[in-house]
């Protein structure tokens, strides 16, 4: 089966941001995002260590600690940035203020519930940052993930087994099949890559999927 | 390329409708918009809810649209002052509503609203009228007032400069009310003194982010020429 | 019986406030107070309207429309001071960072309610302003007022009858014919104008007043 | 004359006690006062509730903290992290305690101490295991959890710079949590890299106002010498 490399998904989620959006991207292949988005329109990256106008990886030997991003990666600042403190940061995420975030997850549900801090192991150290911030706040919460596991089972599902990060929260998946939305009707299927089908993704899911 | 300046202080109010809940930034006049009320007023908007710490000074901003009658209710902490005769006058004849709000409440309501707090358990009021048949809680051995936020659909507050991305800083104690309100309302409209070229603020030193602000004018825009002010660096190339 | 004048009583005030404290001062009376700190202390005054290291009024024609304080008159900033929005003033007030403010009352009961807002008056227009987040916020609340109302009648009183500001909140209560402790036991005088003797203000009050 | 400014780290940590529960400034190690903690391992306090975003990272700061085995409980959003081997080992050895907070609770309830209110309800975290047994409420149609603000007796902070009243201005990305710890302590600390004399930050600019800092420390005086250092400025006559 086509299957987007995560290079790709990157590129397909950076389709969709409009101009002048205000975008948070998670840790991880979120973060990858950015350098898809396109040089010829203003669009302004949010981290939420004190960050707005969040700008590409500084030129090597540019690095400066005090100006990192949400993964702790050196970063700049676009001219016409600001930076603040954590409690405007998260009023930022919290107060609804955010257009888009960009999320990985372990699991997302058909009605958009989101599991993306913890597998639930018995001894895994737990460890959760802004994620559930950043779930119930921004306007829209997009999920870029693989479809399937590494053991081949959808990350897609029914309902979430994992621990959850918010409920009800995610509007789209991104993955490498296609693109869902998610929502209290259950799942639909916006978009696949080509040479997928309904019927393969819905297979692979479990999931009565049907064309948005 | 993303250009919040608004030509006039006129475009800026043009989409707010009757009834619409609107926070006017100020501490009496200090941080007052003016030139945006009197765009407001000339626009005609009706039945309007004022949320500012005053209900007008003098006959320009807010009282002007007091006087003008198209206020149905105001929300703030002091009403009554040595010239606030046009809110007295309106509220002495029961044509305007009064919703009195502790100071420190109000900031912190705007404050809940705009960081997305559901209420919040404020110690200010406790045991008196301005807490009456609002819920309770001892926390801690302390007395608290469950208080919701205040959200708005547009606030019109003043600043010092601005860029086109919607970034602020104000000037001394006219900023007061300013950085809330821009974050509790749907749509924040901000005048400014000058419209700065990107760069032109300190990103240590912005005070309110763009991400609050929607629109910006440079008030020299409100005169009589319509067009709006900027600094000659603005309407040059800025990102150089 | 001996009285302080207005000048001297807000000159009392000043000399129980030590240097480095932050004070927050009323509108009216209290305002008074400043001019009676001594120049070779330095103490930290905080108006509700964004200002901490506030100084005395501008020189004529120095005045500045967007710096005043919360009575709305001009003032001027010190070297040092700070402006900042409605949130962090009232934070400096209700989050308890306020050594003393000093406020003018209506009514003080002698277990330190606080009246100051409103007489009740019918037709009156009310207005609270930060009276009730002052009098609930510092760690000490002084009362800067007249004894007695034109009327006679004491303004140190059993019970509050007028609307109250906050509830026990009031710890001194500075008048014209002396320095009273208001507190869970009741009040006490800490120190009476010379001529003034203990008998005579507890006439005045009708309240069983003892030497603190 | 007021003067907050210490003469070195250990002066300034000196009354920290066992038990002590202390604010820690930083996101990962950007605003991470590394010398005041130094200065809190030599002194010696053991049993500390340390408040901070992570857990510690690499052998430095908050992870020499925890290595030194005086750290008993550990409030965080983000302990898990490459480099987080001293909390890990420690927690994997049931030796340290973890309270985990959704990074915005944690900002907002630190932010509640300092702003005085008895209780917030929050968005985030309804419905998950960090919210179970929490009260709840819907307000408006959406869902709230209660949530309690996080006082501290310490709070230990970097800055950029400072001046005697305890002025605080921030450097980029280092700022995160240290203005809110400021507020939220009983006693805050700031190391500042430098030490400016009264005047020599912008009043405009100032992100944290002295009321909220008791003791400056300029780093240069956590070196070898034990003295602070100060700009040549501040040494001299600065009321000029």
């Amino acid at each position: 089966m086509n299957r987007l490399s995560r290079e790709q998904m990157a590129a397909r989620v950076a389709r969709d941001i409009p101009e002048g959006a205000y975008v948070n991207l998670g840790i991880g292949l979120p973060t990858q995002v950015a350098n898809h988005l396109p040089a010829d329109k203003e669009i302004f990256l949010q981290s939420e260590n004190g960050l707005l106008g969040m700008g590409p990886a500084p030129a090597p030997g540019q690095e400066d600690p005090d100006l990192i991003n949400a993964g702790k990666q050196p970063v700049t600042l676009l001219t016409g940035g600001a930076y603040f403190h954590h409690a405007d940061s998260f009023a930022m995420m919290r107060g609804g203020h955010l257009d888009i975030c960009v999320l990985g997850a372990f699991q997302v549900s058909q009605h958009g519930d989101l599991a993306n801090w913890s597998t639930g192991a018995p001894d895994a150290i737990p460890a959760v940052g802004g994620a559930m911030d950043l779930a119930i706040g921004a306007k829209q919460v997009f999920v870029l993930m693989e479809l399937l596991t590494r053991q081949g089972q959808s990350k897609l599902v029914p309902e979430c087994t994992y621990p959850l990060t918010g409920l009800r929260c995610v509007s789209r998946v991104y993955t490498d099949v296609g693109v869902f939305a998610a929502g209290a009707d259950g799942a639909t299927v916006i978009e696949l890559v080509e040479g997928v089908s309904l019927e393969q993704v819905r297979q692979l899911t479990g999931l009565p999927l049907t064309m948005a | 390329m993303i250009d919040k300046s608004q030509s006039s202080c006129a475009t800026a109010v043009a989409d707010i409708t009757d009834g619409a809940t609107v926070m006017i930034g100020g501490f009496g006049t200090a941080g007052m918009p003016d030139e945006l009320i009197q765009a407001l007023i000339d626009h005609g908007a009706r039945e309007l809810t004022i949320i500012n710490n005053n209900a007008g000074n003098g006959d320009t901003g807010l009282a002007a649209l007091i006087a003008n009658k198209r206020v149905r209710k105001v929300v703030c902490s002091f009403p009554r002052q040595s010239d606030s005769w046009h809110f007295d006058a309106a509220y002495q004849a029961s044509e305007i509503e009064l919703e009195l709000v502790p100071q420190g409440n109000l900031a912190a309501r705007i404050h809940a609203a705009g960081s997305g707090l559901g209420a919040i358990f404020t110690p200010t009021g406790y045991g008196t009228q301005l807490a009456q048949g609002k819920e309770t809680r001892e926390i801690n051995g302390r007395h608290y007032v469950l208080e919701y936020p205040i959200h708005a659909d547009f606030a019109l507050i003043k600043a010092h400069r601005g860029d086109r991305w919607g970034n602020l800083v104000y000037r001394k104690a006219a900023r007061n009310f300013g950085p809330l309100m821009a974050m509790a309302a749907r749509c924040t409209i901000a005048q400014v003194g000058e419209l700065v070229p990107l760069g032109g603020l300190d990103p240590e030193a912005v005070v309110t982010p763009g991400i609050f602000v929607q629109r910006v004018v440079a008030i020299g825009g409100c005169g009589p020429d319509g067009a709006a002010r900027t600094t000659a660096a603005a309407a040059q190339g800025e990102d150089q």
